[in-house]
């Protein structure tokens, strides 16, 4: 399933502006879209150019598209005020701090705005404030610059209209202050996921996913339209109200055939006694059936179908990745889900929290069953680039979560029982010691793999 | 094709990832008549056939154990030597992410380097998609073509080129790239080639891996002159945490333990005064720690840490030496000119 | 005088920080007849008098309280309004361990700044160090000169100077430095004129704190060039954790749970089947969550975090808005020319 | 007590060589330091130059002072061998990965080494390594450039003498890989915790050191010597080797004026009790002691008054600061400590782990005795600073531990009970609500306060 690269008709997209700001809008065909102070747009006038088009609003809320938000914005020479050219201090060491330098007002700013039509409101009220600024020559040009910009952003009339990605519903829930309702989910921790959970067309995934559908929107795009979802919930319903605004809405357990299908936990661990109570008619019955009760048997006997085949799909063992994003405790949860999973198969379990992970890595080590298991955690730092001026960004949202990766394997019983701790060893060591000396190569051998990657078994003695 | 198809089972001719230790994840194919040799002994490839993905296998003898992965492009990476240039996963992952990359991309990537990440990016557009990889170290080129024609990549095409002079074009071929990433020394020289080879009826993403400060200057400046727009450098701080378990001390303990002590020395000290036992020297404290007759801590002796006589506190503790810095990244995206209304 | 010496009771003239909430700290001299004002009420200053510090007081009719607490450079530090150039402690604090500065140091500091930072020389370096700080901008120096005086900063010496044109002499003064604190714009302008001004009979310590990289890069070259050694660049990120509570919810809760609700549709059916309820449509499940007969995270309902009611997890969180950049730390050490042998 | 500028007999010092390898040597008056293959010299021959001190061994062993450790050794005009001139790829396109292709064996340089004397050896091995190195010219100036500094560093026959500062000593410790000892603790963490602590001279503190004595001698050198330090410990003794090598040796409890004074954990919660059980004795009867009875009475006089006096300043309740430094459970420790500190005292507990610091931290929220408790973490990243090729460094010594830090303060009871929680609130509300307006703005403060502060009493509610 493709996405569309052009901006399409009833599409949810992500507009931005300037200043930083998103909102979420969809893209109705006689729909016009109200941006406030910066002005309105006609969605026709927007339609068909490519995804990620900037547009910017002139006389007469006439939209025209340009290279980009930001074309232009910093590039001082555009100004052609005095100021700038002829004072600039080298340092601002005569700036005084405060508030109140600038002399235009608020009600000022609104009148301009009021009388002006299109775009030039902005260069016109940028300049008009820098004439007033009581300082603006005692700023450095670096300053100068800095306050520019930040009057361009707020504004000039210019809006881009996005593709509604993972990514972008990612940013815009952070934007809008609802990283909790994500779990705290980066986009760096979202990527570390789709990687270590290897996903790709057709897989067949376990997923139980808390963030109203943002995992499984992220894996589907990972997926086009081969493989399947098993979503796993905790509720009547899984909450996938995010992903009802993608191209895929139509994909969630509307039909047996559809790549997502819902399971609720009870279904899941008592797959044998949770099997619909409803026997399908043969044709005959069915036939029989006064026409009005058709349609409710009808409705019936496909989520009948579409039950029974997800728990055939649970009961198959055979899933190739688990991807699990939940507040539920992983540690009792988990390891109820491991069974169900083909060997070799990785898996990720998120949380925001580290704390709520060690323990099951812990039964990860002790238990063997799941290969190099390690709590990973990566964040992106992001830099100003203004040249000459580039530095780490002075302050950035709170890191995303964790995530505890490993690959499901099927260890022999009494190798590992060998391999299992000191004392363990101690006594295969004593048990084999009559002229075997191999023993011992075995010991190496396990001591080797623990200490690389199993921290608990590493033999590591706390000598006080 | 490993990598792209998922299976079950082991077969005759198949690219399996032998885990020896985290340390040591060697490729084979799967070949009847062959062995796999570690110093702890040899493991028959016939043995594995028909085993499911994830078994472990043992040498005859016991001596020695292994287990039977199913390739992955974040697993060949781990099975790299170190010495190699290579794209860890904390950054891979997040560039696939960023870039958008997905199900039918079209990627270009250059230089092909190790080859680790050319197998994410494979992953990733899969049968729908296209990946044109480029390299300029003659040897380099040559180990990573074979290499990506024994695991099948069938939608990736390396060419042996410094595209920095030579640019990225290809005879008869239509790149029409979405998504691009640079791992070279100075990809300022490759950015103005970029023109002929990007899509133009689409957003257009691209990301430089540069190690270097100056580097990543030289690299955004070039960009902003060659029309790219949302420039933005970032880094990718990955952390790898080993969960560990940390004893649960108590103050109650060492406070009746120093009793305990105390008690000892005054037991000792009264059969001194009785005769019973011979006074060393009177400042020196009798007991020095030596008995161990009430020890809640278990001081002095080996004790393996989680050991079921204590209490542990669960805790995480980062590698002894942490990857503190791979590449600085830069990204941005070029949109068609605005007259390129569809 | 405050910051240096330590005391236990409030006195009159006494500097006292008056903590409000964590945004609101404020600095007041104790002097009867005086109060401190809030908008939640007033704080006659006499009611302090006598109070050992750390203190709790509430207004005369309990509508408020406050902490009257001891200042010391760090909650100084806190104090100050966050519009203002300041070096937080996770840097200062480096910056005085890696300097080794201590108790009897003399140090340059250029520019004073907000004077948080001098603050915290001032105290380590105490009455056996000098502190020689200089400020450029008129009314900072202003500014820093009457707060050092009210601060009784006997050790300090603050100059109205821009240090890059007119360097660090002061008239029949003898500097003689061990610690260079420099956080200027072109610190590299400032380099050169250090060499009259600095020890010459033991080792220098110079850190030139800087936001930007470019500056970093022609720092670095000046030192190099002015003849400092183990030039070393490094940046420090501090990071301050919150302590939560997570709820620790299990798996079979959820499951009796489900059960519970299905039961309970069940029951509503059976009870539409026999007629003595009305059926609405045979699709839609009965209960909707509606029911909270058996709730095990008590969803739906408002849950203080901790609730003794149900299980939590101890975890941490980094604020919502990280500091992570303050500014690159430039190091580098001078010794006494070769010959120099005491 | 001023450290020494210059090298003294006696001290122990911190040795440095190019390699980065370090050592830590006392200087002893006859002393011959023996540094291995990078030759040997006279303790006397460095002594009264100032410590920092970078010299190098030439012909005959004769110990020159230099500019420093690293002065030319990057400079590529220093070797005269045709390919640095000639032959250095613009990049390593050419160049064959793999082992071997240095010609020159081990032997040969063995001998090279034992035939030549002096520090010329080094640049003559290098240049004929470079002669010999069959594809040095395939390098690029940098990759060759890296290269001669690895050998440099490799080869040289220099080394410096620094200073024993507690930074030298806890980079020592990191450097021999027993980082473990000291609680993994870190130079900025260290930093941290002076700061934090409050540490000044003429302070009175209070101290738990695990670190073998490293931490006081942190305090001691922010201290010089004016001021206390209450050291308490676990066992019979306090382990503070570090510290003996230090000029505060005499320092720890040889008198009753000595700046440290060691307590043990009984002695510390059970003081009245653990009085020593002495009684001393009047000048009469003093006179009246045999001569060779008096060094012991003398002894045991001295110990019964520093022992009185250490806990006497306990009993004081007293003290500045709390410095805490101990795999104890600070939990359940912590608290039995702070009845001894003065009002308006930080305090600083350290743990290598952050999970150990967070029951402690609730327990601060919930009880209110400390104000602003927090976790601070903070890290010390390192960067290369070749001009042109300025990076992080590529990998680093593991983080160092984490503070939990707050100020002891005094609140008054009926106040906080309002002020805590939302049930609590409530109740107060509901019963002041009797036309007093104010008790809502109570709440508001206490809101506030909450909010900004105190996480567990923000009532912030968890909405499912």
């Amino acid at each position: 399933m493709e996405p569309h690269r052009n901006i399409t008709v009833d599409d949810y997209a992500i507009l931005r502006l300037p200043s930083g700001a998103r909102k979420m809008i969809q893209l109705r065909i006689e729909g016009v879209i109200n941006m406030g102070k910066f002005g309105t747009f006609n969605v026709e006038n927007v339609l068909g150019y490519p995804y990620g088009q900037a547009f910017e609003i002139g006389t007469e809320n006439k939209v025209s598209a340009i290279e980009s938000l930001e074309v232009g914005i910093t590039d001082l020479a555009e100004l052609d005020t005095d100021e700038l050219v002829s004072g600039s201090s080298k340092d601002n060491r005569l700036l005084i701090d405060g508030a109140n330098v600038q002399k235009l007002t608020v009600e000022e700013v609104e009148e301009m705005k009021n009388k002006m039509g299109g775009n030039e409101v902005a260069r016109e009220i940028i300049q008009t404030m820098i004439k007033n600024h009581g300082s603006f020559d005692k700023k450095t040009a670096y300053s100068q610059e800095k306050y520019l910009d930040r009057k361009h952003k707020k504004f000039l009339r210019r809006f881009s209209i996005n593709y509604l990605t993972s990514n972008e519903m990612l940013d815009y829930l952070y934007y809008e202050k609802e990283p909790f309702r994500i779990m705290n989910l980066s986009i760096e921790m979202l990527g570390s996921m789709m990687s270590f959970g290897n996903v790709m067309p057709g897989g067949n995934y376990l997923v139980v996913d808390e963030t109203g559908g943002l995992v499984v929107y992220a894996m589907l795009e990972r997926m086009g339209n081969r493989g399947t979802i098993t979503l796993l919930h905790e509720n009547d319903q899984p909450s996938v109200h995010l992903l009802n605004k993608t191209r895929y809405v139509k994909e969630i357990s509307t039909s047996p055939e559809s790549m997502v299908q819902c399971i609720n936990v009870l279904q899941f661990l008592e797959p044998e006694t949770e099997r619909p109570d409803f026997k399908p008619l043969d044709e005959e019955e069915y036939k029989k059936l006064p026409e009005q009760m058709r349609t409710q048997y009808d409705r019936k006997l496909k989520r009948f179908h579409i039950i029974n085949k997800v728990l055939d799909r649970v009961i198959e063992n055979d899933f190739e990745s688990l991807i699990y994003v939940s507040t539920l405790n992983p540690t009792t949860f988990v390891p109820k889900l491991l069974p169900r999973l083909r060997g070799s198969s990785p898996l990720v379990i998120y949380n925001q929290y580290k704390e709520a992970l060690i323990e099951l890595n812990h039964i990860f080590l002790r238990e063997k069953g799941i290969l190099l298991p390690n709590i990973h955690h990566s964040v992106v730092r992001k830099y100003q680039t203004i040249p000459g001026r580039i530095h780490p960004l002075m302050t950035s949202r709170s890191d995303g979560g964790y995530i505890l990766t490993g690959i499901k394997v099927f260890p022999i019983e009494n190798v590992v029982a060998i391999g299992r701790g000191t004392k363990k060893r101690r006594i295969a060591k004593a048990n084999e010691s009559n002229g075997d000396n191999s023993s011992g190569k075995v010991e190496e051998t396990k001591g080797e793999e623990c200490k690389a990657s199993e921290a608990l078994e590493t033999a590591e003695e706390v000598s006080i | 094709m490993p990598f792209i198809d998922r299976k079950k089972y082991i077969a005759e001719g198949d690219l399996v990832l032998v885990y020896v230790s985290r340390t040591i994840i060697k490729p084979i194919y799967v070949k009847k008549g062959e062995n796999f040799n570690t110093r702890f002994g040899s493991f028959p490839h016939e043995t594995m056939i028909g085993l499911e993905f994830g078994s472990q296998i043992t040498t005859p003898k016991d001596r020695g154990f292994v287990y039977l992965l199913q390739p992955t492009p974040e697993l060949w990476t781990m099975s790299l030597p170190h010495r190699t240039q290579i794209v860890y996963t904390p950054d891979s992952s997040y560039i696939l992410q960023r870039l958008d990359v997905r199900v039918g991309s079209k990627v270009i990537e250059a230089g092909t380097g190790s080859g680790s990440f050319t197998h994410a990016f494979a992953r990733t557009v899969n049968s729908e998609g296209r990946l044109f990889s480029f390299e300029f170290h003659e040897s380099r080129y040559e180990q990573a073509r074979d290499e990506f024609l024994m695991h099948g990549l069938g939608n990736t095409t390396i060419t042996h080129r410094d595209v920095c002079t030579n640019g990225f074009d290809i005879e008869n071929v239509t790149l029409d790239a979405d998504a691009i990433f640079l791992d070279l020394p100075s990809p300022w020289e490759a950015i103005p080639h970029l023109k002929s080879v990007i899509a133009n009826d689409r957003r257009v993403g691209i990301c430089c891996f540069s190690p270097c400060f100056e580097q990543v200057v030289k690299t955004v400046e070039s960009l902003q002159k060659e029309g790219w727009s949302d420039v933005e450098l970032t880094e990718t701080q990955g952390r790898l945490y080993e969960s560990h378990k940390a004893m649960k001390r108590e103050v109650d303990d060492a406070v009746k333990r120093l009793k305990f002590v105390k008690e000892k020395q005054r037991e000792g000290l009264a059969l001194i005064k009785t005769g019973k036992r011979q006074r060393k020297d009177d400042d020196e404290p009798l007991s020095k720690e030596r008995d161990y007759g009430f020890n809640p801590f278990g001081k002095g002796k080996r004790i393996i840490e989680g050991d079921e006589e204590f209490e542990w506190f669960n805790v995480t503790r980062l590698e002894a030496e942490v990857k503190t810095h791979t590449s600085y990244l830069v990204f941005a995206t070029k949109m068609p000119f605005a007259d390129g209304k569809a």
